[in-house]
């Protein structure tokens, strides 16, 4: 089965890792990720006011590309899979929405939210499978004691996203276990690091952040990891008093499957 | 949308699809709101005075710029209110004003320079939600 | 509402939408209405039969009544032990004699007083309804609706808003009976 | 031609400020049959009521149509006035003018117009009504009770006492209930033990009580005064004969590692246990996916050690098929599960409870011998923090819509608890409202907060995280519009209650909804709280909806007078309103019996005479003690044999005919 697959805007600049740790590795499972030539900037916030139309348009004609292939659109950074989830369901549900963004397209077939979207991690479980994923990794990250920081866009609101337990989520969890890692739940993993307040509000942003990695590590963790770019900004900008090394889940993905080097041997990250 | 043109509150609760009535004032989202110490209007209050019209004085709220859209008052409000909606319609109220926008295009090379691993993300989403 | 949700389901699916139309063009917007014109000077008042079981939807119409929650007077009830009661024979006199819509009432599916009548009023309700339309009479004139002893406001919001569809399809003449007429 | 009377009532303003009523009286003059018309005040009154009876004998009327309230309302008031005056009492029909007309309309015009036409379609019903005469049936002088918490208990007791037998089916080992978990009881502190073991001892004992625990009701057939009720007693893999209630079996079972229901597993317990100390009867039970012997085969402890050879592996359940003439429902509630409220970290940090875990904690024979400790390293806390309306008043799609109702004062009863053993602990509760109506209530409350020094803010709270070993709860103070952050080592959830989820499989067998919120529905929320919509089923306690124990001591007790009300009945009245078979026109296919609930039709080979000739054919016959009057056989019928009294075709056509004319 191959996925449709979006990247988005900083997959293809600031976060060149994440990308192409999640391409290498999902070649090495076998998933085959096509990826549209034509593809937007999703908006990175997702709209929440009815009656904006234009600004759902991008991520409409990502989705409505994924039903002409006949396949799942698959996401991998947070603020995508957020937008492109929530447009998608607005498109099923909310008849004026839907009617008025048709309108606007002109597409040959009204697109009506047929296709489905499917973050990076979904994938992972559902299709690959953890148990079969920890059948493939060559260098399990045995004794790393890594917390997982979901942030606020994959997991809220649950009603939409759909992804795991609001409050007390375990996909990361049992991907580290699979990757051999050892997982860290700490409570503040579902609280915001601050997001796009960055720019105005660096104090902030910097406490947000200081509780994050100050949870983690009362917990043991001795690394994050996180699925967001802009989380990932935030974390490190704030971070480097902590000592937390903050990564990509793709990142600790590659070096599992021993992918992420030429060479075979792992390579430990650098703290 | 009809000719004539409806009361601010009416914009406001037909934008974001939210029924503020439905408000039991718990004060979970102000509980739950991590950016509360910037903030001048709780998101129990901002909810409140959206009940009550007061959409003039929210024009000028501090909430607008400093809700950071993280959905934890969505995720935890008992009554299904979606307090950041209503903050996305006033905001988004004000910034449709002419010459109304927080931040434009033109702010953009100050922050680059200031920090050039900012991602992309990042000052997309501030001029998504700082203009029009 | 089994019965009603394959017909909203069609009402709601998007239409394909005209290229020149306006973005912002109201969804879904009823052109033609031919009830709606005025007669006499008096708008269109529809005549609408609704049979209620006793133990559910009897008393949460009595339960509406009681909360004072308003719906058009143009609703006469009947009451009947149960839904299973109602013989399709009714529906079809109703509209012969002149009504304009005819809406069946019963206890939500499982909570039936006699265990299982709903459930026979479900599929027999389904099997006239998809013969009123062979008859010439739009369908859209009879519907099923489960109301519980408990749902006052929503026997009145279901009832206002069968009165409101009836009145945007207008006056029943298919199937009204001459004969019938004083 | 029938003679008929219509009697209008004015309700006092309730119809006459809506409905002409004058008009009424007068439209309906002219219609088939109608000799008389008349308006009153108050119908249901005794002037109204003797009007009706005068009239009858005066105007020699065969019927009367009084439109007035529902007749869920007043129908039976009727019909006695219309039997008082010599008539029978299925002459009577009611219009609905109140209810569906009047309450509902403000223009006066539309409003007696529609009454007009509410009070013809009775007319025209009327016309083709038939006296009916109900059937008898017996009254079998027992009654079961469903459930053994304090609601069954208090119940069976006050049945008992007044000289009826009585059975308990309780699906635990033992009877109590919840309440045998509390430690106190507001508003007085009284030991919930010391005032719910000795019913328990009592039920135990009476003469005309016999309880069936461990057991559950498997099936129900048959209807009021005689219902036949299927009891499964599941196997204890005890003798109940030979048991002592020694307990050394326990001492020495080594499977020790099964969750304790009974303290909301906080503690373990072992695979043959008796649920409490005071456990009624008290007789252990083992608990076959725990026991050794029955998950490996390999043990047997207990069965050398009991030496009353009680222990009997090889036992089976037993089911026991017993008649009863009434049933009572008191299936009880639990506190519900708050999975999805994990904001809280109930499911991530022992130190976060429900209150009945919390209960426990507090309580002498719970998982910590009565010590306020943390669970998480058996330390005394030093601040506790409550938070209320957890899943209550939600409307979030994973709560409850409802006010739980007994959560602000357990909770006022726990905060004091703990301040009264330990002063030196902090103590906040998080309240959205402090709701306290009932006697002694709002001033137990004010003691909490005033003798005691419980910090009561007004607001919710946010987040629960554990931090650096303590909890951290994020909270609102409304009332300054503050964020709090308060640092406990304790977070106790006032969880919403619910019912107990067996109660549906229950409900179902005996045709009693349930509300959206899956509580048994009273056959009217106000006049008949405690009677189901079905005939001879009571309810009793917390399956009805939420409430404390002084009330639901006071339900059970009403529920039992029902209950005797209809065991000192010799002779039941039946309702005329079944089906009835045209056997000239029946033609013997059988599509009645296939559909009919209650198993009311049978067919039989019977001479009848079809146009002059006698002929044997295959009728159904309908048995009218079985037959609840549903009709779903008169609408499957091809010859249009069936019909049902009261509501026959003719009558419900004539209905709608005079609504469409």
């Amino acid at each position: 089965m191959s996925f449709h697959y979006y990247p988005g805007c900083t997959l293809k600049t600031k976060a060149k890792d994440l990308d192409e740790c999640a391409r290498k590795s999902a070649e090495a499972l076998g998933v085959p990720l096509i990826e549209w030539e034509e593809w937007q900037c999703c908006g990175t916030v997702y709209p929440q006011a009815q009656d904006e139309i234009a600004t759902r348009l991008a991520a409409i004609r990502a989705l409505d590309e994924a039903r002409r292939n006949g396949s799942d659109l698959l996401t991998i950074c947070s603020a995508c899979h957020h937008v492109m989830k929530r447009i998608n369901r607005d498109m099923q549900t909310n008849e004026d929405i839907r009617t008025k963004a048709n309108n606007y397209l002109a597409l040959d077939t009204p697109y009506t939210g047929q296709t489905r979207v499917v973050h990076y991690l979904e994938m992972l479980r559902d299709t690959v499978g953890f148990d079969e994923l920890r059948k493939r990794v060559l260098y399990p990250l045995t004794g790393r004691r890594i917390g997982a920081y979901y942030g606020c866009m994959l997991l809220r609101p649950s009603k939409e996203m759909q992804f795991d337990d609001p409050e007390n989520p375990s996909i990361m969890e049992d991907f580290l276990e699979a990757i051999g890692a050892e997982p860290v739940r700490y409570p503040y993993r579902n609280e915001c690091c601050g997001g796009y307040v960055a720019l105005e509000e660096a104090a902030l942003v910097g406490e947000l952040c200081g509780k994050v990695l100050d949870s983690a590590r009362q917990k043991g963790a001795e690394a994050l990891i996180t699925a967001c770019p802009l989380c990932r900004y935030n974390l490190r900008k704030n971070g480097s008093k902590q000592d937390m090394p903050v990564y990509y889940f793709s990142e600790l993905l590659a070096e599992a499957l021993g992918v992420n080097r030429t060479n075979t041997e792992p390579v430990r990250l650098e703290k | 949308m009809s000719p004539v043109r409806s009361e601010p509150a009416e914009i406001v609760t037909e934008m974001s699809g939210v029924n503020p009535r439905k408000c039991m004032r718990c004060g979970k989202c102000s509980a739950t709101c991590p950016s509360f110490s910037k903030i001048d209007i709780p998101p129990h209050r901002f909810v409140m005075m959206v009940e009550n019209g007061e959409i003039e004085a929210l024009l000028s709220s501090q909430l607008l710029w400093k809700c950071l859209s993280c959905f934890a008052c969505v995720e935890r409000c008992p009554r299904g209110v979606e307090p950041s909606k209503l903050v996305e319609a006033v905001r988004l109220l004000q910034i449709r004003g002419q010459g109304k926008n927080y931040r434009t295009p033109d702010d953009v090379p100050q922050f680059v320079e200031a920090d050039e691993e900012i991602p992309q993300q990042l000052i997309t989403s501030t001029l998504r939600k700082y203009s029009k | 509402m089994p019965m009603s949700t394959e017909s909203q389901v069609q009402a709601n699916a998007p239409a394909k939408a005209p290229t020149n139309a306006p973005a912002n063009a109201p969804a879904n917007t009823l052109i033609n209405t031919p009830g709606n014109e005025e007669k006499d000077g008096k708008a269109f008042r529809p005549l609408i039969v609704s049979f209620c079981c006793n133990w559910c939807s009897y008393a949460g119409a009595d339960l509406a009544g009681s909360s004072r929650l308003t719906y058009p007077a143009d609703v006469k009830i009947i009451r009947v032990p149960c839904s299973c009661r109602i013989n399709p024979l009714f529906i079809l006199r109703a509209f012969q004699r002149g009504a304009d819509g005819v809406i069946v009432n019963g206890c939500h599916p499982g909570d039936c007083h006699y265990s299982t009548g709903n459930f026979y009023t479900r599929r027999r309700m389904a099997l006239l309804f998809s013969m009123l339309d062979f008859l010439g009479i739009e369908k859209e004139r009879t519907r099923v609706e489960w109301v519980s002893a408990a749902e006052g406001a929503r026997f009145a919001s279901v009832m206002r808003e069968f009165v409101e569809q009836i009145r945007r399809l207008g006056e029943n003449k298919k199937l009204g009976d001459i004969r019938c007429k004083e | 031609m029938l003679k008929i009377g219509v009697f209008v009532c004015w309700c006092g303003s309730n119809i006459a400020g809506t409905v002409d009523v004058k008009a009424v009286v007068e439209a309906v003059k002219a219609e088939p049959g109608v000799v008389f018309s008349t308006d009153y005040q108050y119908m249901c009154s005794e002037g109204g009521q003797s009007a009706i009876r005068q009239a009858i004998k005066e105007y020699e009327l065969g019927g009367v149509v009084i439109c007035a309230c529902s007749p869920r309302m007043h129908e039976t008031t009727f019909r006695k006035a219309a039997e008082a005056a010599g008539l029978n009492p299925y002459m009577v029909e009611i219009a609905n003018i109140r209810e569906h007309c009047s309450w509902i309309h403000k223009d006066k015009e539309e409003a007696t117009e529609k009454a007009v036409v509410l009070c013809r379609a009775a007319i025209a019903k009327l016309n083709l009504n038939k006296p009916l005469f109900p059937g008898e049936s017996g009254v079998v002088k027992r009654a079961l009770v469903i459930g053994g918490g304090i609601a069954g208990i208090q119940t069976a007791l006050d049945i008992a006492d007044a000289g009826y037998e009585v059975d308990i089916v309780e699906k635990s080992p033992t009877i109590g209930g919840r309440m045998a978990q509390l430690d106190k009881t507001f508003p007085t502190l009284d030991c919930a033990a010391c005032i719910l073991t000795p019913k328990m001892v009592e039920a135990a004992a009476h003469e005309k009580i016999r309880l069936f625990t461990y057991s559950e009701v498997e099936e129900v057939s048959g209807y009021v005064g005689s219902f036949r009720v299927k009891i499964r007693q599941k196997a204890r893999s005890v003798n109940r004969e030979l048991c002592n209630g020694c307990g050394e079996c326990i001492v020495k079972c080594p499977s020790k590692t099964a969750s304790n229901a009974f303290d909301e597993g906080l503690s373990k317990r072992s695979a043959i246990y008796i649920p409490f100390a005071q456990a009624v009867p008290n007789l252990p039970v083992i608990d076959r996916e725990a026991c050794l012997r029955f998950q490996t085969g390999k043990c047997g402890l207990c069965e050398i050690a009991c030496s009353a050879k009680a222990i009997d592996y090889e036992q089976e359940d037993e089911t026991i098929t017993e008649e009863y003439g009434a049933i009572v429902l008191a299936t009880g509630y639990r506190p519900m599960s708050l999975d999805r409220y994990d904001e809280f970290q109930y499911s991530q940090s022992p130190d976060v409870l429900t209150s009945l875990e919390f209960e426990r904690i507090l309580n002498a024979s719970g998982p910590t011998g009565g010590s306020l400790l943390r669970l998480s390293n058996g330390e005394k806390p030093k601040s506790i923090v409550f938070i209320q309306c957890v899943g209550s008043r939600s409307d979030d799609g994973c709560g409850k819509s409802y006010c739980s109702k007994i959560c602000c004062m357990y909770t006022a009863k726990q905060a004091m608890l703990v301040k009264d053993k330990y002063p030196d602990i902090d103590v906040t509760v998080f309240y959205i409202d402090v709701r306290t109506p009932g006697k002694n209530f709002d001033e137990f409350y004010r003691r909490a907060a005033e003798a005691y020094g419980v910090r009561y803010v007004k607001g919710m709270v946010g987040k629960v995280a554990e931090w650096k070993g303590r909890l951290q709860v994020q909270a609102v103070d409304l009332l300054e519009d503050k964020q709090l952050l308060i640092d406990a080592d304790m977070v106790v959830l006032a969880a919403a209650i619910e019912p107990d989820p067996g109660a549906r499989k229950i409900g179902a067998m005996l045709a009693v909804n349930m509300d959206q919120n899956d509580f048994f529905t009273e056959a009217h929320p106000k006049l008949r709280p405690v009677e189901s919509p079905t005939a001879g089923v009571f309810l009793s306690g917390m399956c009805q909806g939420p409430k404390d124990i002084p009330e639901t001591v006071a339900q059970a007790g009403a529920a039992a007078v029902k209950v005797l009300g209809l065991l000192s009945k010799d002779k039941l009245v039946g309702n005329p309103c079944v089906a009835i078979s045209d056997e000239t026109l029946c033609n013997g296919c059988s599509s009645c019996e296939a559909l009919c609930p209650y198993d009311a039709i049978t067919f039989e080979e019977k001479q009848v005479m079809v146009q002059g000739r006698r002929e044997t054919r295959r009728v159904a016959m309908v048995n009218e003690t079985m037959c609840q009057g549903c009709g779903a056989c008169t609408v499957a019928c091809p010859s249009g044999a069936m019909d049902l009294k009261g509501f026959t075709n003719r009558q419900i056509m004539a209905e709608v005919d005079a609504i469409c004319r």
